[in-house]
């Protein structure tokens, strides 16, 4: 699963296009949990990556997002618990986590029609700025 | 989505820079054979020695992969910081299929969108000189993504057939792509014998492709790769290969 | 969306409580004929005397007014206290196209939900026997709104050819609608003189409505309502209707 | 333009809903101008329905939420002016917004993949109930 290094570039990128020069404090990260991201291959790609483009970061911090899924025909909401579902199913969300909507159905009416309310998958929950100087 | 506001939209040009010509089949129109066209673009690419590749959008009715005769959760593609397509009948081979399999995939716009940028982002292409694109029918997400977010990359191959149905519904989509300065590779005419579609090509000023007769055979072939290439349909889709190879 | 948060969906239902069966003609293929059958469909109820409406779904290529031969801009809905349908050769009749006339319609997934909810919580249909419904290929919003807004009402029709495409793609709208526990009116087998299809509504326990041939010249004869009902075709729609009315 | 009747069913049907037998403080109803509502029918037919459900609600106010679109092709933001819009556009809008993607393009770069910002439609802004007594 280490195509994770794909998702740091486009984090990377992000962080230079916002930060325009300023150093960046500090980058809070979301991992929803639907996607089972490797933190530690995304963590190591990260910082390979800020490295290579000069970017100093102060801290990096990971947050993992609970995977909440809302049935839009019946209403019902569940938490479906990743490590109980099939490595295959896990593997291919993991790639495009709408994957889900093969796999996933609302355990009271049988409809594939949810929302993934959160934990889809990696967003950037907070980025701080030194302003104070390069 | 503000241009920018997606990580995901930032790496999208990179991964597409090794792509000389990004070729989206459309069609308004359902059933008129864009599946049919941009598969066998793509495999009558690969006979000739161009490096193609094949990217099924059509999300919620893949269908690339039943012309190639493949069972798609049979194939997977190399992890290497990113997804490198696997090879198939020489073609670099993309499709949401491979990780669906056979499932439904009922994906509400929202989900096009978020599959969309997520592959896209995620795919190391390498170097193309063409990569074909199928699309749904409609005019919606799939399309929109395309038009949005490639404005200036792609370059949009139309395919009717002389159907009123299918005219009317063309006739939309290059409104669309004309006043959204798109550079059109062509019109194609398919399941026809005489050259109707070619007054509409002219309307728009775009390239005439000409027309495909109508095959009846052509349905028992599909998924089998030596019958298609020995079929009179790939003669045709050879002609149309080298008319937007030499222009 | 909750059920119940948006204030249009609280009224349709009581705009739909007079029509006694809504039957929306399906299949993730494209091109298969959903148009064609469910605007003839409503032609031959009305033919027949029987109070039907006609609602085209397919925002982002709406098609049934080129069957119907009418210019969409044309007509008009009435308003009290809300719009009621034209009637147009018989048949209560809603499509997107009177507002928008031949200008293409772009529609993303959040803005056919949107159109949808809208036109439903607006249009009063009154008593009818049937209310057709064309839907667009693919499994999206508009499949899904469907589904998802008129579970326990709808009574989907659903069209495939013997093609490996169109099967396959049939057999995944079927699972869905399968689990999702829809009353599934009936199979019909279009542009095909065999009965392939047979297997497959035996598959799936639905019944076969049987198969329409494929009518060369039917392409001729759309908008011009005389030579659509004097055609073969036509005949094989009144043999289906009837099965449908007569379960 | 006498269809804001099936509108203003919508929405006494959702108050009543939400209130659950208590009675309504106060009503505010957001009108968003791309739909050109009729602002004296809507309230003439929500009293009516209303009166007719033994609804009372204290006070209804109605507030014009302005039209911003944004085009997601180039970003571009802009806020047309409904008063110049051809008087069949206008109609076409005022019955399906929607239709605004077929009459609409983005100023700079003729897009039609546009978002509605603000301004599409009816919507409840904000519903106080008195929970005092019924
Ligand atoms: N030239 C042709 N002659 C005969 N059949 C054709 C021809 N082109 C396409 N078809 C058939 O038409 C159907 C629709 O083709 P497809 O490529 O799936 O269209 P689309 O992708 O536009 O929906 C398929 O069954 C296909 O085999
Ligand atoms: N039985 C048939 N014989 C010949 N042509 C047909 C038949 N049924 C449909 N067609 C043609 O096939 C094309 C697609 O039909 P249409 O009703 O638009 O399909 P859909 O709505 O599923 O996309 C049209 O050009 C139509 O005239
Ligand atoms: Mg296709
Ligand atoms: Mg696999
Ligand atoms: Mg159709
Ligand atoms: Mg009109
Ligand atoms: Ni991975
Ligand atoms: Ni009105
Ligand atoms: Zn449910
Ligand atoms: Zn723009």
């Amino acid at each position: 699963m280490v195509h994770e290094w794909a998702l740091a570039e486009a984090i990377a990128e992000y962080v230079e296009q916002q930060a325009k020069g300023r150093p960046v404090k500090k980058l809070v990260i979301s991992l929803g949990v639907l996607q089972s991201i490797d933190r530690e291959i995304l963590d190591f790609a990260l910082k390979n990556i800020l490295e290579d483009r000069n970017l100093r970061i102060g801290s990096i911090e990971y947050v993992d997002e609970e995977v909440v899924l809302r049935c839009k025909r019946c209403g019902y909401e569940w938490k479906p618990s990743m490590d109980e579902v099939d490595e295959s199913v896990r593997e291919a969300i993991h790639f495009v986590p709408e994957a889900v909507y093969s796999y996933f159905k609302c355990p009271r009416c049988g409809s594939r029609d949810f929302e993934i309310v959160s934990g889809r998958g990696i967003s950037i929950k907070e980025m701080i700025f030194d302003e104070s100087g390069k | 989505m503000n241009p920018g506001s997606d990580p995901r939209l930032l790496v999208i040009p990179q991964r597409l820079s090794g792509v000389k010509h990004i070729i989206p089949v459309m069609s308004s129109k359902g059933g008129v054979g864009k599946t049919l066209l941009s598969t066998l673009l793509a495999l009558a690419g690969a006979d000739k020695k161009l490096k193609v590749g094949l990217l099924d959008l059509d999300f919620t009715n893949p269908s690339t992969h039943i012309v190639l005769g493949i069972d798609p959760s049979s194939i997977q593609p190399v992890e290497e910081k990113g997804v490198i397509p696997p090879i198939i009948h020489g073609i670099k081979y993309m499709t949401l299929a491979m990780y669906t399999g056979e499932n439904p995939t009922p994906l509400r716009g929202n989900a096009i969108n978020d599959a969309f940028l997520e592959i896209l982002a995620i795919t190391r292409w390498g170097e193309l000189d063409y990569l074909f694109i199928d699309t749904p029918p409609g005019l919606s997400d799939a399309q929109l993504n395309l038009l949005t977010y490639l404005p200036s990359r792609i370059e949009p191959l139309i395919v009717a057939t002389p159907s009123p149905l299918a005219i009317i519904s063309v006739e939309k989509l290059l409104r669309v792509l004309i006043e959204g300065k798109y550079r059109i590779i062509g019109l194609v005419e398919n399941m026809s014998n005489n050259r109707k579609l070619l007054m509409i090509a002219q309307k728009y000023n775009i390239r005439y492709l000409g027309p495909i007769p109508y095959f009846k055979e052509i349905d028992n072939l599909i998924g089998n790769l030596e019958a298609l290439r020995s079929s009179q349909f790939y003669g045709k889709i050879i002609d149309i290969l080298e008319k937007i190879i030499y222009v």
